[in-house]
C-alpha cells in the first residue's frame, strides 16, 4: 500500500482541496476533504461542494470555443465564491488548488487556469494540474468503491477503455476518429433537437420511443472502434427523411409513407454504438482478467448503455459501477480529488511554468504515484 | 460464461458429446470425437479422432437483429480466412470442416497433442515445460521451433493477412512439430505495414508477460524466423514493417497493457 | 446401397451407385416434369471426387433444411446445389445433375425412416457398391472440369496422396462457403 | 492605475486606462462580446460594484479593449482580411472544432 500521508503535518486533521474544471462546455467547481490514511469504505473522501454551470447553445447549434471560454471567464469567480460559501471552509484550510490541465478545448481550459493561477498567488496556495480523464477514473473509484475496474470513459471528447497496470492507466482500446459523445451531439444537431440539458440526454429520450432497428455500419477493429462512418450514414438517413427522398428504400415504403421515425434512428444509433462499446469492454475484461467495469464520462449517464453493460457484466459474473450525473458528467470535485491525491504524494505544487494547459493529454502519460 | 450459454450451444449440436476447451470474450471452444458428417469408419482426415467446434453465443446485451448479423458475419469471415490459408501452402492452419453461420458454429480440425502434463501442445505450454531449467529453455530445439513460428507469421503477413491476437496460446505445435496458427477471430486482410507491426508488437508483449525469464531470446528467434521469409525484393517491405514496429514500440501502442 | 446418418439430423441418407444406365433421358424428362416417383437426387459421377465431398454437401443441405433456409424446392435438389461452388441453381443442376448422355451416376434418397420404402425400378442400369475405398471414385472424375469448376489452380494430372487431401479440402471449403 | 507594456523589435508602447472618470467605464468590454452565433447572451460579466476591486475590473476591461484593438490592427498590416478572420479564429478557438 502506498503511504498517502508522507507530507501530513503533525497537527493536520484533514486535507482540503478545491478543483476547477472547464475543458469543455461545463464550468465546474468542487471542494473535497480527505482524512489521513488510506481511502476505503470506512475512510471515504468528503464532498464539501460540487457545483456546475453548463454553457448551453440554441438547438441545432454547436458551441464555439471562444463563447465557451467567455462563459467560463465570466462565471468562474461567482462559482468559486458560491462553492467556498457552500463548503463552509476557511481559505487557509486549502492545501492545494487543482485545475484541469487537459485534454480539452484550448480557450476554455485557458480561462479556468488563469483563475486558478490568480487564486494561487492571491491565497499563496500550491497549484496542481490534473488530467481530466484521471479525474473521472479516480472519482469513479472513490464514489463506487470499485478498486481495480476496467474503466469505460465515454464523453463528448473521449472514448477509451482503460485498465490500470504498473502505475499507469493504460488505454486498451479507443475511438479511431470522433468520440461517442461528439457523435451523439452532432446527430442531435442534424435532428435540430434542443441542447438543454444535453443533446445526448434528448437523444436518449427519443431512443426510448424507438421501435424498429435500422441496420447501421458496425465498425469495431480489434480493440478500437470508429464512429465517423456511422454518423455520416445515419445523418444521410435523417436528411433523406426530412427532405422526403422517396427513393431511399430504407427510409420510405413503396407507397411513399415513411418506414422509420426519428425515434427509430436514435434507437438504432444507440444500439449500434453501445454494442460496440460493450464489446471492446468485454474484450478488455477477458484480457486483463478483471470482473469489474466502471463507466465514467457524460455518456455514462445513459441508462441504455448502463443496462447493456450490466447484462454483459452479469453474464460474466462480474460487477458494474456507474455514477450519477453529479459525478459522471464533468465536475470540479473529480479534479479536486485526483489533484489532492497527487498533492499528498508530491508534498508541493507545480511551478507556474508547468501549469500550461494542453489540448492533447493522453491518460497513460500520467504517473499514478498514489497506487502501487 | 454462464451455463445457459453451454445449453444454448448444445441445442445447436444435438447428439454431439462436447467438452469445453476454453472460453474467451467472444466464443467458446469445444472439443468432440464425433465428425459432423463422416461416418467414423472412413474419417479421412489424418488419424486425429478429435475435432474443434468454435461457438459464438448470442450476446443478450445486443439488439437481436444486430447480434444475429454480427455472429453470422464473423463466423463466415473466420471460415473465409481458413479457406484462404488452405490455399497458402506455407502457412499451417486448421482446416475447415463445416459451418453453421446462422447459429455461429464453426467446425474445424483439431491440432496438437497432449504434453506430459496433459496440457495441449500450445507454444505457451510447450515453453513452460522448460521454465525452471535454463539449460532446456534455450536449446537448439527451442530456437528452431521459435524460428519456425516466426516464419509462419512472416508468411501470413507476406500474404497480407493480419492475425489480430497473436499470443503463445494461439500457436499450436503438431505431433510432427510443425507450428500451426489458430484462432482467426480477429484476423483480417490488410496491406498496411502498421497493422503488421501491431501484430508483432502484440506478440512481443504477450511473450514478455507469459515467458518473462527468456523473453529476450524468444522474441529474438521469433523475429529471425519472421525476417527470413522476406527475401529478394521483399526485403524493402520487411524493412518498412520493422521500422513501423519500432514506432509502435516507442509509442507504446495501447496494446502495451498486455505486459 | 449405403445408408448413413449424421448425429445432428434425424434423417436417413440412402446412397445408391448405378452404372451402364440406358434411360438417362427418360429419367431427366420425368425429373423436369416433377414426377413424384422420381423424388431422388440424381448426381453424375464426373465431378464427385470423394465421399467426404458428397457427405459435406449433404450435411450442408440438411443444415439448411433444419434452419428452414432451403434455396431450392426440396432436399434432393438442395444437395445438387450444395455440391456446386457457384451460387447459381441452374448452373449447379447443369454441372452436377444428369444429362441425356450420363451413364454413370449416384442416387441419393433422404428419408425419415430406417426402412427402404421406395424402389429404383425407374432406373434401367446396374447398381454397384458405393462404399468403395475413398479414392476409387477419382477414376470416374473428369479432372480438368473439376479443376475448372472448383478453381483448384494449376492442373496436375497425376495426383499423389498429398494432392488428393489438398484438393479434397479446397472442395469442402467451397461447398461450405458457397453463397455465405 | 493598471498598465500594460508592448515591446516589439521596432516599437515600445505603454497602455493605460484612457478614461479617468471610472463612472464611464464598465465591465462590458467592446472586444469581449459573444460571437454572432449566440442569440440570447446569458454570460455577460457581472456588474461592477462601487468598490476598489469593482473599479479595478472596469479599468482592466478598458485596458484589455485597447490592447485587443491595437493587436488586431498590428495583424492587419501584413495580412489581408481573409487571413485575419482565419488567424482570429485560430487564436480564439484554438483550432478545436466545436
Amino acid at each position: 500500500m502506498v503511504d498517502l500521508d508522507r507530507y501530513l503535518k503533525p497537527d493536520q486533521k484533514y486535507y482540503t482541496a478545491i478543483g476547477l474544471e472547464g475543458s469543455a462546455n461545463k464550468l465546474a467547481v468542487g471542494i473535497i476533504r480527505h482524512f489521513p490514511g488510506q481511502l476505503s469504505e470506512s475512510n471515504r473522501a468528503e464532498v464539501l461542494s460540487n457545483i456546475r454551470d453548463t454553457y448551453i447553445t440554441p438547438p441545432g447549434e454547436g458551441f464555439l470555443p471562444r463563447d465557451t471560454a467567455r462563459h467560463h471567464r465570466n462565471w468562474v469567480v461567482r462559482l468559486i465564491k458560491r462553492s467556498i460559501l457552500e463548503s463552509k471552509i476557511d481559505i487557509d484550510e486549502l492545501d492545494c488548488i487543482c485545475f484541469t490541465k487537459g485534454p480539452g478545448m484550448g480557450a476554455p481550459l485557458q480561462s479556468v487556469v488563469i483563475a486558478a493561477r490568480t487564486l494561487s498567488q492571491l491565497w499563496n496556495v500550491p497549484l496542481i494540474g490534473v488530467n481530466h480523464c484521471i479525474g473521472h477514473i479516480e472519482m469513479g473509484r472513490e464514489i463506487t468503491g470499485a478498486d481495480n475496474p476496467v474503466v469505460l470513459y465515454v464523453s463528448g471528447g473521449n472514448t477509451q477503455v482503460i485498465a490500470y497496470s504498473e502505475q499507469r492507466y493504460r488505454i486498451f482500446g479507443e475511438t479511431l476518429d470522433i468520440a461517442i459523445g461528439n457523435c451523439l451531439d452532432r446527430f442531435a444537431r442534424t435532428l435540430k433537437i434542443p441542447n438543454d440539458p444535453s443533446p445526448g440526454y434528448n437523444i436518449e429520450q427519443l431512443a426510448k420511443k424507438g421501435k424498429n432497428y435500422v441496420e447501421l455500419p458496425y465498425t469495431v477493429k480489434g480493440m478500437d472502434m470508429s464512429m465517423s462512418g456511422i454518423l455520416a450514414y445515419i445523418d444521410n438517413l435523417a436528411n433523406d427523411l426530412f427532405n422526403n427522398k422517396k427513393n431511399n428504400k430504407i427510409v420510405f415504403n413503396e407507397d411513399g409513407s415513411p418506414k422509420i421515425t426519428v425515434e427509430d434512428l436514435c434507437f438504432s444509433l444507440q444500439e449500434t454504438l453501445f454494442a460496440m462499446l460493450v464489446e471492446i469492454t468485454e474484450r478488455a475484461m477477458a484480457h486483463v482478467g478483471s470482473q469489474q467495469v466502471l463507466i465514467v464520462g457524460g455518456v455514462g449517464c445513459n441508462e441504455r448503455l448502463q443496462e447493456m453493460m450490466k447484462i454483459m457484466v452479469l453474464d460474466r459474473k462480474g460487477y458494474i459501477f456507474a455514477t450519477d450525473e453529479r459525478f459522471c458528467i464533468d465536475n470540479g470535485i473529480m479534479i479536486a480529488h485526483a489533484g489532492l491525491l497527487e498533492y499528498r504524494m508530491l508534498g508541493e505544487g507545480f511551478d507556474l511554468k508547468d501549469t500550461v494547459c494542453t489540448q492533447r493529454f493522453r491518460t497513460d502519460e500520467v504517473h499514478v504515484k498514489w497506487r502501487d | 460464461m454462464s451455463d445457459t450459454i453451454i445449453e444454448n450451444a448444445k441445442s445447436h449440436l444435438r447428439n454431439i458429446q462436447v467438452t469445453v476447451v476454453s472460453q474467451g470474450a467472444e466464443a467458446i471452444i469445444f472439443q468432440t470425437t464425433q465428425h459432423p458428417y463422416l461416418p467414423s469408419s472412413i474419417s479421412t482426415s489424418s488419424e486425429s479422432l478429435k475435432f474443434i467446434i468454435k461457438y459464438r453465443p448470442p450476446k443478450t446485451y445486443r439488439h437481436r437483429t444486430l447480434d444475429q448479423q454480427l455472429t453470422k458475419h464473423r463466423t463466415i469471415s473466420e471460415a473465409r480466412i481458413l479457406q484462404k490459408l488452405t490455399n497458402i501452402a506455407e502457412v499451417n492452419a486448421p482446416s475447415l470442416i463445416a459451418i453453421d453461420s446462422r447459429n455461429g458454429i464453426l467446425w474445424m480440425e483439431h491440432i496438437g497433442y497432449e504434453l506430459a502434463n496433459k496440457d495441449i501442445s500450445s507454444l505457451k505450454n510447450w515453453l513452460w515445460q522448460f521454465n525452471h531449467d535454463e539449460s532446456k529453455a534455450l536449446t537448439n530445439e527451442v530456437q528452431d521451433t521459435l524460428r519456425a513460428v516466426g516464419r509462419q507469421i512472416g508468411e501470413l503477413h507476406k500474404n497480407d493477412l493480419v492475425h489480430g491476437d497473436l499470443t503463445s496460446s494461439n500457436i499450436i505445435l503438431s505431433e510432427n512439430s510443425k507450428a500451426f496458427l489458430i484462432d482467426f477471430g480477429l484476423s483480417s486482410q490488410s496491406t498496411l505495414n502498421e497493422d503488421k507491426a501491431v501484430d508483432l508488437y502484440v506478440l512481443e508483449r504477450a511473450i514478455l508477460s507469459t515467458h518473462p525469464l527468456y523473453s529476450y531470446e524468444y522474441n529474438k528467434w521469433l523475429l529471425e524466423g519472421y525476417s527470413s521469409v522476406f527475401s529478394g525484393k521483399q526485403e524493402t517491405k520487411l524493412k518498412e514493417i520493422l521500422r513501423r514496429y519500432e514506432d509502435v514500440r516507442l509509442r507504446g501502442r495501447k496494446r502495451s497493457m498486455l505486459g | 446401397m449405403t445408408q448413413i446418418k449424421f448425429p445432428q439430423f434425424p434423417q436417413f441418407i440412402n446412397i445408391h451407385r448405378f452404372t451402364n444406365v440406358l434411360n438417362s433421358s427418360e429419367i431427366k424428362e420425368n425429373l423436369i416434369k416433377g414426377n413424384k416417383d422420381y423424388d431422388f437426387a440424381f448426381i453424375n459421377t464426373k465431378l464427385i471426387f470423394s465421399q467426404s465431398q458428397l457427405y459435406s454437401a449433404i450435411y450442408r443441405s440438411l443444415l439448411e433444411l433444419n434452419n428452414n433456409n432451403l434455396r431450392t424446392k426440396n432436399i434432393h435438389s438442395e444437395i445438387l446445389f450444395c455440391l456446386s461452388p457457384i451460387n447459381n441453381i441452374m448452373e449447379a443442376l447443369k454441372n452436377f445433375g444428369i444429362q441425356n448422355s450420363t451413364f454413370d451416376f449416384i442416387v441419393i434418397k433422404i428419408s425419415d425412416n430406417l426402412e427402404i420404402d421406395y424402389n429404383l425400378n425407374i432406373i434401367n442400369g446396374e447398381e454397384i457398391k458405393f462404399e468403395q475405398i475413398n479414392n476409387e471414385l477419382i477414376k470416374f472424375v473428369d479432372l480438368k472440369k473439376l479443376y475448372k469448376i472448383y478453381k483448384l489452380g494449376t492442373f496436375k494430372e497425376v495426383l499423389n496422396n498429398e494432392d488428393i487431401l489438398l484438393i479434397n479440402q479446397k472442395i469442402i471449403n467451397s461447398i461450405q462457403l458457397r453463397g455465405q | 492605475m493598471p498598465s500594460a507594456q508592448y515591446i516589439s523589435p521596432d516599437q515600445e508602447l505603454l497602455f493605460k486606462t484612457n478614461q479617468l472618470d471610472t463612472s464611464q467605464l464598465s465591465t462590458i468590454g467592446i472586444t469581449s462580446g459573444p460571437s454572432e452565433y449566440v442569440k440570447i447572451d446569458r454570460d455577460q460579466p457581472s456588474e461592477a460594484k462601487d468598490t476598489f476591486y469593482g473599479k479595478l475590473r472596469c479599468k482592466i476591461t478598458n485596458l484589455q479593449d485597447q490592447l485587443n484593438i491595437f493587436l488586431t490592427e498590428q495583424m492587419g498590416k501584413e495580412k489581408n482580411d481573409k487571413d485575419i478572420v482565419e488567424l482570429e479564429k485560430k487564436l480564439l478557438d484554438g483550432n478545436d472544432d466545436e
